[in-house]
C-alpha cells in the first residue's frame, strides 16, 4: 500500500538538506496551503460540472457541451466570470458582518476539508479527536449563513437565515449521533485510525445492522447539513428567491456557491471514511489474488471513488425529491431521526459490548 | 505539527477569500445608481424594517439542539472506550442516556417539537 | 317559475331588453334588494356571480351582472346605472357574492364607480397615482405619461359606507399595521407564475394575511378592442391566457357567431373541439411541470415539458404557431387540418397514456408530495361558488362547474366524458383533478378523431362584420375555468364594449381566504395548484 | 493588437444575418488600438463572460413560456451554460425581458435592472418588449423596453421560437466578445456624491 508520508518526509529531508529547518517547515506550509487552495478550487469545479451533467442526464438533457470539449470548460468560465463581476455594496446592511460571512463559510469548509484523510499518510490535519474537530469546524458554517442572512437587511435573507438556523443545527444532532455510533464501533476518534481499523472490512460491513442504519441516517442528515434538496429550505429558489445569499453578488456569492459544493464533498468524504473504509481498498478475505489487485489501486483513488459515489447518491436524491416544508423537516429530525439514532446507538453499544460485530 | 497545520488551513481559508475579493475589487467594473444599494424585494421597495423581532419558534429548536448537543459531547469520550469497559461501561452510561431520552420524551410531550 | 315575472314582482320598474340574452335593467336604488332576493329565494338561488362588467353608456355609467344558479342552472343578466358622472356611486354586492370584491375594484379602476359598502375601494390594475378612468369613453391618455418613480403602496383602503342615520361617510380601513412583517412576493418571483405581487404579512413562517396586487401585466386589451373590428379583436384574445389560446378564441368566435346567427359546419366544430382538448392537455402538462418545479421536484418539470413539445408539434403542423396559434376565426378556422393531423394525434395519445403513469410514479406517489399537498389550502365548496372559482379549482372543491357539461357547446354535447369532481378542496385534489382531466381529454379526442366529417373549414364572412345591436355572452371551459366573453354591440363594426370573464381573477381573489394560517411553502403549493395565468387576470 | 471578428463555437460567422454592426464595433475598437497583453487579457475576460451568461428569472407573459421551453429537454439551453437562471438580480448577468412591460411594471423592471451588478446585458424578447407589439396603442403599455433601459439584443417574434432565442443569445455572446475592458469601456458610470 502506497504511503504518502514517505513522500512528505523525503521532501522534508531534501529541504532541510540545504536550508535551516524553520525555513523548510515554512516552505512546506506554504506548499500545503497552496495545495489545499488548488484542491479546493478544482474539487468545487469538478463537483459543479458533475452536478450539471448528472442532473442533465436525469432530465433527458445534454448539459453543458459548447464551452470546451463536452463542456468541460463551462464551470471555469463561470468561476472566471464571477471573479470579475461587480461586488455590490449595500446601503443599509451591517457592513462588518456582511463582509465577514463569506470568510466564515469558507473557513468552515476548508477546515473540515483539511481533516479528510485522502491517502495513507496524506491527511493535513490529523488530530486524535479528528471526528470531533470536524464536527466543530463544520458547524462554523451555519454561523456564516446566519450572518449572511441577518446582515443583508433583507426580508428574504432573514427568513432564509432563520430557516437554516433551525434546520442545520437540528440535523447536526443526527450527524453527531450517527458518527458517535460508529465511534463506538471503531473505538477511536482519529480519522487515520478509523481508516486503519477498516483494513479487515469496512465499517458498514463490520457493524452490520446498526452501521447501515447509521449510514442512512447520516446520509439524510448530511444532506440536510449541506442545504441541498429536498432540504434546500434556506435557499429555496421558488420561495425565497435565493435564500440567505440573495444580496450577495459576484465572488461574494461565488464563495457560498463553492462552499455549498465543497460541503457536499465533505459530507460524502466523511461518509466514505467512516462507513466505507476511506482510502482502504476493498478486500474479500480469502481471495488473496483479488486483494492484491485491489491493493494495487492507490488509496486516494479509492477515497475519491467512494466519496464521489456518495456524491452521486446525494445528487440522485436531490434531483428526484420535492422540497419539504419547514415543520416537516424539523418533524423528520426530532421525531424520527433523533430517536432512531439514539436507539441505534444503544444497539451498537450492545453489539460492541457483547462482541457481536464482525 | 498538527496545530501548525490547523493554522495553515485557517490562513489558507482567509487568504483564499482575501485574494479572490482583491482581484474582484481591483478589476471588476462598477456602476452607481441610487437604487443599487437598496434591498432587493422582488423589485419593490421594502416596507418597514427587516430587522425586527422574530418568532420564537426558530430559537426553540436552537435551544433544544444546544441541550442535546452538549449531552452528546459527553458521550464521545465514553464511546471511544466502551468496547474496553464492557458491560460496566454500558450500565453506568445507561443512566445518563436515560436522562437524555427522558428529556426528548418530555420535550415531545410538551409539544416543543411541534412547529408553531 | 319565470324569472322575468319574479323580477317584475320584486321591482315593477324593471325593463327588459328586446335582443340578445335575457337582460333586465334595474334602477340603482332597488338593485341591492333585488339581488339579495334573487340570491336567497328558494326558487331562484342565483348563487354564482359569473361576471361583473362596468359600462360607460355615454350619459350614464353602470354595471352589468351575469348571474347563474348552481342549483337550477338558469341565468339572468342584470343592468343598473347611475347618471352621475362626477361622483358615480352604486350599491356593492360584496355581501352576497365575494366574487364582487375584486370585480368592483376593477370597475372602480376603469370607470370610477364607487361601490357603497365595499370595504376596499382601491385601484386594482393601475397605479394609485393614475389620473382618470381609462375605460370611460372620454378618457384622456395624455394625462398619464410613463411614470418611472417607484410606486408608493398604501397600507390603508378607502371605504364608502353608510352610517346609522343613512348618510354616506368615508371610512378608512387598515390593511397592514406598522408593526407587521410584510414581505413582497412578486412581481419578479419564480413562483408567482408571472408578475403577480403578493404582499404577505408574516409571523415567522406563518402567513397572517395576504394581499394580491394585480396589474403588472395589465395591457388594456378591453379598451383596445373598442377600436378594433371584430376579426381584429381575435388576435389579442390568444395573448390573454396563452395556455388556453384556442379556447379563448373559440369563446370570442362563438359569441360573435351567436350574435350574427352564423352556423359553422360540423367539420369546424370537430376541429375546434379537438384543438380545445389538445390545448387543455398542453396546459395541464404545463401545470404539472410548474407544480413540480414550485414544490422543488425539478426533474419532473422536464418530463412535462418534454411531452408538451409533442403537442406543440401537432399545433405547429396545422396552425403554424407553437404557443399562440391564431387558428379560430369567426365562422370557422384559419386553415384546414394538416394531412398528418389524425395520425399524429393518435400516436401522441398512444404515447402519453403510459407516460402519465410515469408522472404519477415520479411525483404523485411521493410521500413528500402527499405531505406538502394533502389538507393544505382548503377551499370549501361555498367559497368556491361565492368567489366564482371555476375550472379545476372549483371541481376540486366539489362544485361540478364544467361549462362543457353545464352549457354544452361545439361537440361536447355528443361525446361521452366524465366530469372530474373531487370533494377535498385541497392542493392535492386540485392537482389530481388536472391529472385526471388529461385522461378525459384524451378520451374525448379519441371519440372524435376518427370521424371528422368532410366539409368547409370556413363559412364565407365579410371582412368587416357588423354585429346586431344587443348584448351577448358566450363562455367556454378554458384550461383553467370558465372563460366568458361579453359583447355589447351598438351595431357598429367595432364592439361598444367587450369584456372577458377572466378565469384567474376569482382564483387570486380567493387566495387570502385559502392561505390564512398556512406557511410560506404552502403559499407556493397553493399558487401552483390554483394554476392561474397572470396576463389572463390582468387582461 | 488587432481585434478580430468574434467567433463562437455554435455557428459560423458568415451564417449570422447582421454582421455589419459587429464589424462597425470591431473597426471602432481597432481605431483606438490596444497593446497585446491587455488585448489577451480582454480576450480571456470576454471568453469568461460570454460563455457564462446567467439570466434573471423574469417573465411577464407568453414569451416566458417559450423561455421555459428553451430551458426544457428539447432545446436545453444548458448546452450553452445559460441554464443557471438566478432569481435574484444580484447574481444575474443578463435580463431577458420576456413579454409586455406595462406602465406599472416599468419602474419595477428598472429597479431590477439597477440592482444587477455590472457588467449587465439586456435582451428584449418578443414584439412587446421590442416595440410594444400588438399592444402598442394601449394606454398602459411601454412601447419597447429601450425607453427605460439600454438594450443589447432584440429578438422579435410573438412569441419568438426557441431557435430565435438562441440566435439572439448567440448574438449577445458575440457582442460580449467585442467588449474592451482594459480601455475603460465598462467604467463609464461614476459614483454620484
Amino acid at each position: 500500500m502506497f504511503d504518502f508520508s514517505i513522500v512528505s518526509s523525503w521532501i522534508h529531508g531534501l529541504l532541510t538538506g540545504f536550508m535551516p529547518e524553520g525555513l523548510a517547515i515554512f516552505l512546506e506550509c506554504v506548499v500545503i496551503g497552496v495545495c489545499i487552495m488548488l484542491m479546493y478550487a478544482v474539487l468545487a469545479i469538478v463537483l459543479i460540472y458533475m452536478e450539471r451533467k448528472v442532473c442533465a442526464f436525469f432530465q433527458c438533457r445534454l448539459g453543458p457541451n459548447r464551452v470546451g470539449k463536452y463542456g468541460l470548460m463551462q464551470v471555469f468560465a463561470d468561476v472566471f466570470k464571477m471573479l470579475i463581476k461587480e461586488i455590490i455594496t449595500l446601503k443599509n446592511s451591517d457592513r462588518l458582518l456582511y463582509n465577514l460571512a463569506p470568510y466564515m463559510v469558507i473557513l468552515a469548509s476548508i477546515l473540515s476539508f483539511a481533516c479528510l484523510p485522502i491517502n495513507k499518510g496524506m491527511e493535513i490535519i490529523n488530530f486524535n479527536i479528528g471526528v470531533f474537530f470536524l464536527m466543530a469546524a463544520s458547524s462554523i458554517g451555519v454561523v456564516g449563513i446566519l450572518l449572511a442572512g441577518w446582515s443583508s437587511n433583507n426580508k428574504f435573507t432573514l427568513i432564509g437565515a432563520m430557516r437554516s438556523g433551525a434546520q442545520i443545527i437540528s440535523y447536526e444532532l443526527s450527524v453527531g449521533l450517527s458518527i458517535l455510533t460508529m465511534v463506538v464501533l471503531t473505538g477511536t476518534m482519529s480519522f487515520s485510525e478509523i481508516v486503519e481499523g477498516q483494513a479487515d472490512g469496512w465499517n458498514i460491513f463490520k457493524g452490520h445492522i446498526p452501521a447501515v442504519i447509521a449510514f442512512i441516517v447520516y446520509l439524510i442528515a448530511g444532506n440536510a447539513e449541506t442545504n441541498r434538496g429536498p432540504f434546500d429550505l434556506p435557499e429555496a429558489e421558488s420561495e425565497l428567491t435565493a435564500g440567505y445569499h440573495t444580496e450577495y453578488s459576484g465572488m461574494h456569492f461565488g464563495f457560498f456557491y463553492l462552499a455549498e459544493y465543497l460541503n457536499l464533498f465533505i459530507v460524502s468524504g466523511v461518509a466514505a471514511t467512516v462507513f466505507l473504509g476511506g482510502w482502504m481498498p476493498f478486500h474479500v478475505s480469502g481471495l488473496d489474488g483479488f486483494n492484491a489487485i485491489m491493493d494495487f489501486i492507490p488509496g486516494f483513488v479509492w477515497f475519491f471513488a467512494k466519496a464521489f459515489f456518495v456524491v452521486f447518491l446525494l445528487m440522485w436524491i436531490k434531483w428526484t425529491f420535492p422540497r419539504l416544508r419547514i415543520d416537516q423537516i424539523l418533524k423528520l429530525e426530532w421525531k424520527f431521526l433523533v430517536p432512531i439514532s439514539m436507539f441505534n446507538l444503544l444497539l451498537m453499544v450492545l453489539i460492541v459490548v457483547f462482541g457481536l460485530h464482525f | 505539527m498538527n496545530f501548525m497545520m490547523l493554522v495553515v488551513a485557517v490562513i489558507t481559508a482567509i487568504a483564499l477569500v482575501v485574494a479572490a475579493l482583491f482581484i474582484a475589487k481591483a478589476i471588476s467594473p462598477r456602476s452607481f445608481n441610487p437604487q443599487k444599494g437598496e434591498a432587493y424585494e422582488c423589485g419593490i421597495p421594502t416596507r418597514g424594517k427587516s430587522w425586527m423581532q422574530f418568532r420564537v419558534g426558530y430559537y426553540l429548536f436552537a435551544i433544544l439542539f444546544l441541550m442535546f448537543d452538549v449531552e452528546t459531547v459527553f458521550l464521545f469520550p465514553w464511546a471511544t472506550i466502551v468496547g474496553e469497559l464492557g458491560v460496566n461501561g454500558l450500565i453506568s452510561i445507561l443512566f445518563f442516556f436515560g436522562v437524555l431520552i427522558l428529556g426528548l420524551a418530555y420535550a415531545w410531550k410538551k409539544g416543543a417539537l411541534e412547529w408553531k | 317559475m319565470n324569472i322575468k315575472d319574479r323580477i317584475l314582482e320584486i321591482v315593477p320598474e324593471a325593463q327588459f331588453a328586446e335582443q340578445g340574452d335575457l337582460t333586465a335593467t334595474i334602477p340603482a336604488e332597488s338593485f341591492h334588494a333585488l339581488a339579495e332576493r334573487l340570491k336567497n329565494d328558494k326558487d331562484t338561488q342565483f348563487d354564482f356571480l359569473l361576471s361583473l362588467t362596468g359600462m360607460d353608456w355615454g350619459e350614464t355609467l353602470g354595471v352589468v351582472y351575469h348571474l347563474e344558479s348552481t342549483v337550477y342552472g338558469h341565468t339572468i343578466v342584470l343592468k343598473t346605472m347611475t347618471a352621475d358622472r362626477e361622483k358615480p356611486e352604486l350599491a356593492s354586492v360584496t355581501d352576497l357574492w365575494r366574487a364582487a370584491e375584486f370585480n368592483e375594484r376593477e370597475v372602480f379602476d376603469f370607470f370610477g364607480i364607487r361601490f357603497i359598502n365595499n370595504s376596499d375601494m382601491r385601484r386594482l390594475y393601475l397605479r394609485e397615482d393614475w389620473v382618470g378612468y381609462p375605460l370611460r369613453k372620454d378618457y384622456d391618455d395624455s394625462l398619464n405619461p410613463l411614470r418611472m418613480t417607484n410606486e408608493v403602496t398604501e397600507d390603508t383602503t378607502e371605504e364608502l359606507s353608510v352610517d346609522e342615520e343613512g348618510n354616506l361617510v368615508n371610512k378608512t380601513n387598515v390593511l397592514f399595521e406598522d408593526k407587521e412583517y410584510v414581505v413582497n412576493i412578486g412581481p419578479q418571483h419564480p413562483a408567482t407564475h408571472g408578475v403577480l405581487r403578493f404582499r404577505t404579512s408574516l409571523e415567522g413562517e406563518t402567513i397572517k394575511k395576504i394581499e394580491p396586487y394585480c396589474g403588472y401585466i395589465h395591457r388594456g386589451i378591453e379598451k383596445m378592442n373598442e377600436s378594433l373590428t371584430y376579426p381584429q379583436t381575435l388576435a389579442l384574445t390568444d395573448r390573454l391566457d396563452y395556455l388556453g389560446a384556442h379556447q379563448n378564441r373559440h369563446a370570442v368566435c362563438m359569441c360573435v357567431e351567436k350574435a350574427m346567427g352564423v352556423e359553422v359546419s360540423e367539420r369546424v366544430q370537430y376541429i375546434r373541439t379537438i384543438m380545445d382538448e389538445l390545448q387543455r392537455i398542453d396546459s395541464h402538462l404545463l401545470f404539472y411541470s410548474c407544480a413540480c418545479m414550485d414544490l422543488g421536484g425539478l426533474t419532473a418539470f422536464f418530463y412535462g415539458f418534454r411531452d408538451r413539445e409533442k403537442i406543440l408539434d401537432i399545433f405547429e403542423a396545422t396552425t403554424g404557431g407553437r404557443l399562440i396559434q391564431n387558428y379560430n376565426t369567426i365562422g370557422g378556422v384559419q386553415a384546414d387540418i394538416h394531412p398528418d393531423f389524425v395520425k399524429d394525434i393518435k400516436e401522441f395519445i398512444a404515447y402519453l397514456r403510459p407516460i402519465l403513469k410515469e408522472y404519477h410514479d415520479i411525483f404523485t406517489g411521493n410521500i413528500i408530495v402527499h405531505q406538502r399537498m394533502k389538507g393544505v389550502g382548503v377551499l370549501t365548496r361555498e367559497d368556491a361558488i361565492s368567489f366564482g372559482a371555476t375550472g379545476g379549482t372549483g371541481r376540486a372543491s366539489g362544485w361540478a362547474c364544467d361549462t362543457r357539461k353545464r352549457k354544452p357547446y361545439a361537440m361536447y354535447g355528443k361525446v361521452d366524458f366524465k366530469e372530474i369532481v373531487y370533494n377535498e378542496g385541497d392542493c392535492f385534489a386540485r392537482y389530481m383533478v388536472r391529472m385526471d382531466e388529461i385522461l378525459e381529454s384524451m378520451k374525448i379526442i379519441e371519440q372524435l378523431i376518427d370521424n371528422i366529417p368532410a366539409g368547409d373549414y370556413q363559412v364565407k364572412m365579410k371582412p368587416i362584420i357588423r354585429v346586431p345591436e344587443g348584448n351577448y355572452f358566450a363562455s367556454v371551459e378554458a384550461s383553467r375555468g370558465e372563460f366568458g366573453v361579453f359583447i355589447e354591440s351598438h351595431g357598429d363594426k367595432f364592439p361598444y364594449r367587450m369584456k372577458y370573464r377572466s378565469t384567474g381573477l376569482p382564483l387570486v381573489s380567493a387566495i387570502d381566504t385559502i392561505t390564512r394560517g398556512a406557511k410560506i411553502a404552502d403559499l407556493i403549493a397553493i399558487g401552483a395548484t390554483l394554476d392561474y395565468v397572470v396576463p389572463d387576470i390582468d387582461r | 493588437m488587432e481585434i478580430k471578428k468574434p467567433k463562437i463555437k455554435s455557428m459560423q460567422y458568415e451564417d449570422f444575418q447582421d454582421n455589419e454592426y459587429l464589424e462597425k464595433m470591431v473597426a471602432e475598437l481597432n481605431a483606438e488600438g490596444t497593446n497585446v497583453l491587455l488585448g489577451k487579457l480582454d480576450d480571456l475576460i470576454n471568453w469568461g463572460r460570454s460563455n457564462s451568461l446567467w439570466p434573471l428569472t423574469f417573465a411577464t407573459s407568453c414569451c416566458g413560456i417559450e423561455f421555459m421551453a428553451l430551458g426544457a429537454a428539447r432545446y436545453d439551453m444548458a448546452r450553452f451554460g445559460f441554464e443557471v437562471a438566478r432569481a435574484s438580480p444580484r447574481q444575474a448577468d443578463m435580463i431577458m425581458v420576456c413579454g409586455t412591460i406595462t406602465d406599472r411594471m416599468a419602474p419595477v423592471l428598472k429597479r431590477l435592472y439597477d440592482q444587477m451588478p455590472d457588467p449587465k446585458y439586456v435582451v428584449a424578447v418578443g414584439g412587446c418588449a421590442v416595440s410594444g407589439g400588438p399592444f402598442k396603442k394601449s394606454y398602459h403599455v411601454v412601447n419597447g423596453v429601450d425607453q427605460i433601459m439600454p438594450v443589447d439584443v432584440y429578438i422579435p417574434g410573438c412569441p419568438p421560437r426557441p431557435e430565435a432565442f438562441y440566435y439572439g443569445m448567440m448574438q449577445l455572446q458575440r457582442k460580449v466578445k467585442l467588449e474592451k475592458f482594459f480601455g475603460g469601456v465598462n467604467r463609464k458610470e461614476k459614483e454620484e456624491k
